[in-house]
């Protein structure tokens, strides 16, 4: 979900934007190594449907495995922590997310900075888009012997947020997860804080959309995928309803827009990329244990995506989605609710669709990851409808995210080299190169 | 041959070899072996097979069928028709290494299609195992495939392993498909002892992980076919060391009859529990 | 074996193979304006589709015989089976006989499918049926309800009639009915393993999955009835044991047999949930809907796709295996089911504090080699028959 | 000297390697086959060689055909001048195999034997020079085109035959040639046409022909001798195409000259089934031959044309006569095992309790035809026309069983399949050749 600007070549210059967003992930792997003495509790949950406004208003910290476990892959961590999960009878089988936050923390549980990690005050099981999390969650309760707060998101199998299905989540929130919110936190619930909070994300919020759509622009200043993972970082996890979040966003807001304005495109770890030659969509989660490589082996072609759908994965902001003062508990409702991997398929497809239209893509791509059941299942019937419904050629390629036994670049090199030949055979003639 | 002492046979029938064991049990001494022996299938008739291995091997121990109190199959031991009991291999394995190596806390049983990690404690009771699955890479028979496609012979393959200088890496993983890799490194000059202790490293790799998995810890006893090969337990020692496993890999002569003396000896057990029944009952 | 036996073991395998639905049609072709829906295992209230006059019909894969074509189209590699197979199913139109299809809320595949389903046949009646994780009644069991209020207006429109109180009450008492006599069956088989043999029972229950519960229940009295009689069937030196994680991708039978033949009398398993989803009858007094819905929430089979606030998921399987006086416990899931996979080891360390021994292995409904898994049980229950005399 | 304009085409497969030679219009000349199980260097050599070989055989029929005094005769002439310039291609090699197998014999592990071992290698190899020109006469068939397989099989039955009880044994004969023949296919061999032609020709005038056709003759051969191939552009693709001393323009994937081959070979196609060695392709193409979706596998070998190798290897039998086989089967078994080696022991022990080999065959058949079913399924289906390739396209049992599911599962599809299917990876290369080729 988030990416530290680690991946640069040395002597590529770093945009202020970026070293912003590292300083701040990494601002926060100090605070919560410093939880204990600071006296401050700290609150496990995951991305897809995360209350950190909510959390915020309680002054709790939350810490969200899912990152530290591509964290820990990007700092090629992952495979030994995968190794000792399934030493301790972990099937092969099963999310690899899991497995390698297991494996940390039966390893000492120290995060990928190499700090500590405090043991969580609660869980609070945002239960939204994937049954893993549920597994996780209880998985680690077993390990922590800590309380546990459920909050259970229907899912939108309809495309559309029926009155009950908002009704039962803000019911969850005020019958179970407050009260264990304030419990843990030994605060009372404060509205007014909780509306500060999320006025503050929606600010964010706005810039964040305007980065995104930047990718409309030909060339497109932004990779919405490789480089989208950094992007979105802040405010998908611990920084939304922060100024920081108000301050990043800004900044790279700012960034962007000059890159249009001199026509340039992204920025790579190889530094400005080269002319833009294939704009693509693309679907599902990237591989974190070889992430550098993975893109390298798409901007070396010339190959920029202009959107994405994991970059939604933490709400789906592009349409219309604000966080909303006025109405707090039904918002982080609808928020729940609108997170990528709780939408029906149909709902899913019809999005990817209006990227391909919208940003002009030459094609998509899917990414298949063995871990993610809740992305992955169906996807090969969304590459058919895509593929029928845009005429645009889709391609296909498995791997993992945490997972390096999983990630065979000859393998992937060879699908993305033939895929991108096969975009360049359909281009009419007289097109882009 | 004086038949007061309790005489029991253990027969293995492997995918491709069938083993045999005669044990003897005095009744105030541990039990021994009096006959072992591997019989190789080569695609003959497997029932032929196993009536000649347990022919050859009373002969050898000098005994006839009726001096044999208890016979004991195990691996695929349907089509022993003169067996009492059957064994599952995992059970065999575990008490035949135990009885030749009695430190020995973890088994590494490596047949033709399967290898196993069998922990066990000081009575060979096995407390946690994991197998290889459905897929055959890093198998005996991917050894033997490779084994045939370099020109060597199974015997050989352990003493040109272990004098490799330079051991190549394999990059397929399939049993199949990596034949093509070793092709390729044999027109590319490369020495057979590199080749096959590259392979041996990365059957080894398999191992290490079903190691971890059961938790190994001390002695560990390789036994099955693979058990005579010194290569593969050298490179065994490598890979746990780099894992920093903290097991010592242990070779013995006759570990490849691990499966058929661990049968044989349960065979003793079992007849024990049964004529102390039909003394109860009389 | 008797002959009134032998008929009913007949009569059970072949609905077990019957996956083109030739029983389901021959029920709508008895009758006029008969419909049929079909639902995924668990779950599903099936008491609503019967109060409609509908015929529910449990969808279970398709089994080791069917050849996968096209289902494997839509799958990748490292998603399991019973996907694929159901998906196969439909487009070859084996699932044609119904008239819609519901999707319960067992794990992700599953929600998926249900979104799959809607795009490649958009004519068909689909819901996935969310069902709650929140046991409250004020909270998670007001959602179910409003879930259930929905289903029940989609059913009665798919019916061309309304399903009033009176007409739901009497389908809660005919599945009370299927409910005792699957609950007999369970008993009597953890008393005498032998008498009920694995393979045999399990296609017995199946048959559940496409017979009226009418219908089932006597079939399931009869088999109750017979199975005892056979002279045959005597006890062996064998150890008694649970087996866990079969509850949504059914293994085939084979794999019921080798168990068996491996030395294991199989005294409890979590086949077929979706007919033995509540584990107590629902009481017939009071507004049936909110009845139905509040057994959910209090008295569900207790399983890996269902959250457990208490945290105390390896407890019940303990007292299980108490109660029945198994000696071990078989983890025997589906290659890569993730809900039963993740909760092995959850399941396992109680177990272990327990001292209760267990083995774990993975199939898939289309496994056609047992050995390994012999070779594993085998050992199993070796280890188990040895040390308990040594 | 004429100058000629060509496009090579070049698929580097894990199994085999071919070559493609179009002329300046794109019209097919040549094509060159060889084993990959070499260098690919070499391989890639030898393929295109032998594709430029089969190009000049092809302009040489040209031209007696456009000569009406030599045309009768031609239509004797040409087969009986390409079987004599296979057999002194194929006496070249036998030179080489013969020094090879005494350099191996020299080797310290022979020492004991070695006198024994030299005698044995010159009397197996003179026999098999004996016996290549009936190998190479007008009716007769050989089991198959790579030199490898020719001489292995007359190799090892004479070495058995002649194996003595010490010294020389069968096992070490045996041994002798495994090592022995890698070299020999490493080597490029000195075949050009310019070379052989010469002796080959001598060999198949002869004196009842008359002066002045001899001379015609003479002189068309001399003339195609002489034309000077220009590559124009040559595309490289396949497994290997990475390790292609060609630059990266001049690199397609193997799926797009797959696609863009069938086309050609079959401007109908649609969908496209390749079943090589190492993997297989499913493939859809829109109508002029432009990949639109593709799957492939080529991880496992169960489901690729080294399942049914395997399995042959496991028989003691030729790959090319599994299909014949299987087709005899009247009740086909259900192989429970996906794993290559694992169906290779299902395979023994089903045998060991008596099921019948031809029954065992076509279940192993249809496993591998139901895979290649699921990546078809997966690449979008089968559409109208469908084109079969690879390897494996040669076998008739395949071909049928995959015949069938088509049928039931798709409805009724053309099914191409040509006698040259396996070129079409290099055809696809080739044509690309000629697109890059011309401004
Ligand atoms: N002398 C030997 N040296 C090296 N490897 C051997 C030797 N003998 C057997 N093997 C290997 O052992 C495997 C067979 O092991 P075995 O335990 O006999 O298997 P199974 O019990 O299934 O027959 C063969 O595939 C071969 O790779
Ligand atoms: N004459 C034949 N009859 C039947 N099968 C054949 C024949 N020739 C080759 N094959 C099969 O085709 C496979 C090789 O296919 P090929 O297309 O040459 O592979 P690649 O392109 O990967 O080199 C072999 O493994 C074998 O199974
Ligand atoms: S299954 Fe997917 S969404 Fe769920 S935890 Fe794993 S990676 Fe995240
Ligand atoms: S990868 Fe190779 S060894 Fe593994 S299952 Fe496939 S064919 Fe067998
Ligand atoms: S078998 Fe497991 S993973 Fe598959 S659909 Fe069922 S519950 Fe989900």
């Amino acid at each position: 979900m988030t990416a530290r600007g680690e991946a640069m070549a040395p002597g590529v210059q770093k945009e202020p934007s970026m070293l912003l967003q590292k300083a701040l992930i990494g601002g926060h792997y100090d605070a919560l190594a410093r939880a204990r003495e600071d006296g401050r509790k700290v609150v496990y949950t995951f991305v897809p449907g995360n209350l950190t406004e909510l959390l915020r208003s309680f002054d709790l910290l939350p810490v969200l495995p899912e990152i530290n476990a591509l964290q820990s892959a990007m700092r090629n961590k992952s495979a030994g922590y995968i190794a000792e999960a399934e030493k301790h009878g972990h099937s092969e089988d099963v999310c690899t997310y899991v497995k390698c936050d297991i494996g940390m923390l039966k390893k000492g549980n120290l995060g990928p900075t190499g700090q500590p990690l405090p043991k969580p005050d609660l869980l609070l099981l945002s239960y939204t888009g994937c049954f893993t999390f549920m597994k996780w969650f209880e998985l680690l309760r077993q390990e922590y012997d800590c309380p546990v707060a459920m909050l259970h998101v229907p899912y939108q199998a309809d495309g559309v947020i029926q009155p009950h299905q908002r009704d039962y989540i803000v019911r969850q929130l005020r019958t179970d997860v407050i009260p264990m919110l304030e419990y843990v936190s030994g605060r009372r619930y404060d509205e007014a804080a909780l509306q500060e909070r999320l006025a503050l994300s929606a600010r964010a919020e706005d810039d964040f959309v305007h980065v995104l759509e930047s990718a409309k622009h030909v060339p497109s200043p932004i990779d919405a995928y490789f480089g989208g993972v950094y992007y979105v970082g802040p405010i998908f996890s611990a920084f939304r309803g922060t100024k920081e979040a108000i301050e990043y966003y800004r900044l790279l807001r700012e960034e962007v827009d000059a890159r249009v304005t001199i026509g340039a495109g992204p920025i790579t770890p190889d530094g400005p990329m080269g002319a833009e030659r294939y704009r693509l969509v693309v679907e599902g989660p990237p591989n974190w244990t070889s992430f550098r490589e993975f893109w390298k082996m798409f901007y070396d072609e010339g190959a920029v995506v202009v959107a994405s759908s994991y970059t939604k994965v933490g709400g789906l902001y592009d349409r219309g989605f604000r966080h909303e003062p006025s109405r707090p508990l039904e918002s982080l409702a609808d928020y729940c609710l609108g997170c990528y991997t709780n939408l029906g398929l149909p709902s899913r497809v019809a999005l990817l669709e209006r990227y391909v239209r919208d940003y002009r893509a030459d094609g998509f791509v899917i990414n298949s990851v063995k871990s993610c059941n809740s992305f992955s299942v169906g996807q090969l019937l969304i590459l058919r409808q895509l593929e029928e419904r845009t005429g645009v050629p889709g391609g296909f390629i498995e791997s993992d995210l945490v997972d390096p036994r999983y990630f065979s670049a000859s393998n992937i090199r060879n699908r993305v080299e033939s895929y991108l030949q096969m975009l360049d055979q359909k281009r009419p003639a007289g097109a882009r190169p | 041959m004086n038949t007061d002492v309790l005489i029991t046979a253990g027969i293995d029938v492997g995918s491709s070899a069938v083993k045999t064991a005669i044990v003897r049990h005095p009744p105030d001494s541990p039990p021994e072996a009096i006959a072992l022996r591997t019989d190789r299938i080569r695609r003959r008739e497997l029932r032929k097979v196993i009536d000649e291995s347990n022919a050859a091997a009373l002969e050898q121990a000098g005994l006839s069928r009726n001096d044999v109190a208890y016979v004991a199959s195990t691996g695929e031991g349907e089509l022993v028709d003169f067996r009492r009991g059957h064994f599952y291999g995992m059970t065999t394995h575990a008490r035949g290494a135990v009885f030749l190596m009695p430190s020995v806390r973890a088994v590494l049983d490596v047949g033709a299609l399967h290898a196993r990690a069998l922990r066990v404690d000081e009575r060979s009771r096995v407390l946690a195992y994991r197998m290889t699955n459905q897929c055959a890479s890093g198998s005996g028979q991917f050894l033997e495939n490779v084994a045939r496609y370099l020109g060597v012979t199974l015997d050989e393959v352990g003493p040109l392993s272990c004098q490799a200088t330079d051991p190549q890496q394999v990059s397929s993983i399939c049993a199949v498909l990596a034949e093509t890799d070793v092709i390729n490194m044999v027109s590319r000059g490369i020495s057979t002892a590199d080749i096959l202790r590259g392979i041996h490293l990365s059957m080894a790799g398999r191992y290490v992980k079903l190691l971890q998995a059961v938790g190994a810890e001390g002695d560990v006893l390789i036994t099955g076919g693979l058990a005579a090969d010194e290569g593969l337990a050298g490179a065994l020692r490598d890979r746990a060391n780099a894992e920093r496993l903290a097991i010592t890999v242990r070779t013995h002569p006759q570990s490849i009859h691990a499966g058929a003396l661990g049968a044989a000896l349960w065979g003793g057990f079992r007849h024990d529990v049964l004529s102390k029944r039909a003394r109860l009952s009389a | 074996m008797t002959p009134s036996l032998a008929a009913i073991v007949a009569r059970a395998e072949a609905l077990a193979q019957d996956v083109s639905l030739d029983s389901v049609r021959a029920w709508k072709a008895a009758g006029r304006q008969r419909r049929a829906i079909g639902h995924m295992p668990i779950a599903i209230p099936r008491e609503l589709i019967h109060a409609a006059g509908m015929l529910p019909v449990g969808i279970g894969g398709g089994g080791d015989r069917l050849e996968i074509i096209r289902g494997d189209a839509y799958f990748q590699s490292y998603i399991c089976h019973i996907p694929r197979s159901t998906i196969e199913l439909a487009l070859s139109g084996r699932l044609d006989a119904l008239d819609g299809m519901l999707f319960p809320s067992i794990c992700d595949v599953i929600r998926n499918l249900s979104g799959m389903w809607r795009l490649l046949f958009p004519d068909r009646y689909v819901r996935y049926v969310d069902v709650p994780q929140n046991f409250d009644p004020q909270v998670g069991g007001r959602f179910w309800r409003q879930e259930l209020d929905i289903l029940r207006a989609d059913l009665a429109d798919l019916a061309g009639r309304a399903i009033n109180d009176g007409a739901l009450r009497a389908s809660v008492a005919v599945y009370n009915e299927q409910r005792g006599a699957l609950r007999d069956l369970y008993e009597a088989r953890a008393r005498e393993p032998w008498r009920f043999p694995a393979a045999e029972l399990y296609q017995v229950i199946r048959a559940g999955n496409l017979l009226s519960a009418e219908e089932h229940s006597r079939f399931v009295r009869e088999y109750l009835r017979e199975a005892p009689l056979d002279p045959d069937r005597r006890d062996q030196d064998r150890s008694r044991v649970v087996v866990v994680g079969m509850f949504c991708e059914q293994p085939p039978v084979g794999l019921l047999m080798t168990l068996e033949r491996a030395g294991c009398w199989i005294v409890d398993d979590d086949l077929l949930l979706g007919l033995r989803w509540l584990t107590r009858d629902v009481p017939l007094e009071g507004d049936p809907l909110d009845n139905l819905a509040q057994a959910c929430l209090t008295s569900h089979v207790r399983t890996a796709s269902m959250y457990e606030p208490e945290g105390r998921r390896g407890s019940w399987l303990v007292e299980s295996v108490r109660r029945l006086n198994a000696d071990g416990v078989i983890f025997c899931a589906p290659s890569f089911c993730d809900p039963a996979l993740l909760d092995q080891p959850m399941l396992v360390a109680a177990l272990d504090a327990a001292g209760i021994p267990h083995t774990q292995f993975k199939y898939s409904e289309d496994t056609g080699q047992f050995a390994v898994i012999r070779e594993q049980a085998g050992t199993f229950s070796d280890s188990i028959r040895l040390w308990s005399q040594a | 000297m004429t100058v000629m304009d060509v496009f090579v085409g070049i698929d580097l497969g894990s199994t085999t390697t071919k070559a493609v030679v179009l002329d300046g219009k794109g019209g097919v000349i040549g094509r060159g086959i060889t084993n990959s199980r070499s260098n690919y260097d070499v391989a890639c050599g030898i393929a295109r060689q032998e594709a430029f070989v089969a190009a000049r055989f092809a302009l040489t029929q040209a031209a007696l055909a456009a000569t009406p005094s030599l045309c009768d005769r031609a239509a004797t002439l040409l087969p009986a001048l390409s079987r004599s310039f296979r057999l002194q291609q194929h006496l070249g090699q036998l030179d080489l195999l013969r020094d090879a197998l005494h350099r191996v014999a020299a080797q310290p592990r022979y020492q004991a034997s070695s006198r024994e071992l030299d005698g044995s290698v010159d009397l197996i190899v003179d026999t098999m020079r004996d016996r290549a020109p009936a190998m190479f006469g007008s009716l007769s068939v050989r089991k198959s085109d790579f030199f490898r397989d020719v001489a292995a099989a007359e190799y090892m039955q004479l070495a058995e035959e002649r194996a003595g009880r010490k010294g020389a044994t069968f096992d070490a004969l045996a041994g002798l040639f495994d090592a022995a023949i890698l070299p020999v296919e490493n080597t490029a061999a000195d075949n050009l046409f310019e070379t052989h032609i010469g002796p080959a020709l001598d060999r198949v005038l002869n004196a009842r022909d008359d002066a002045a056709m001899t001379e015609s003759m003479r002189e068309v051969v001399t003339r195609v001798r002489g034309i000077d191939f220009h590559e124009a552009s040559a595309v490289g693709t396949g497994y290997g195409r990475q390790r292609l001393p060609f630059p990266k323009e001049q690199i397609r994937s193997e799926i797009l000259c797959h696609g863009l081959g069938a086309h050609a070979m079959f401007p109908g196609t649609r969908t496209v089934l390749d079943i090589g060695g190492q993997d297989t392709k499913a493939i859809q193409v829109d109508p002029q031959g432009i990949v639109t979706s593709f799957q492939m596998n080529d991880r496992c070998a169960a489901g690729c044309g080294r399942y049914l190798g395997y399995i042959a290897d496991e028989m003691n039998l030729g790959v090319h006569e599994l299909g014949p086989l299987a087709q005899q089967s009247r009740c086909r078994v259900k192989i429970n095992s996906t794993c290559t080696v694992f169906a290779g022991a299902e395979l023994r022990e089903r045998l060991s309790l008596g099921q019948r080999r031809e029954d065992i065959l076509a279940g192993l058949h249809r496993a591998i035809v139901l895979r290649a079913m699921s990546l078809l399924a997966r690449s979008g289906g089968v559409a109208d026309e469908f084109t079969f390739t690879g390897g494996v396209a040669r076998n008739a049992a395949a071909v049928a069983a995959l015949t069938g599911l088509v049928h039931e599962n798709y409805g009724q599809r053309r099914l191409n399949i040509s006698p040259d299917s396996i070129y079409t990876g290099a055809l696809g290369a080739a044509l690309f050749a000629q697109r890059t080729g011309h401004p």
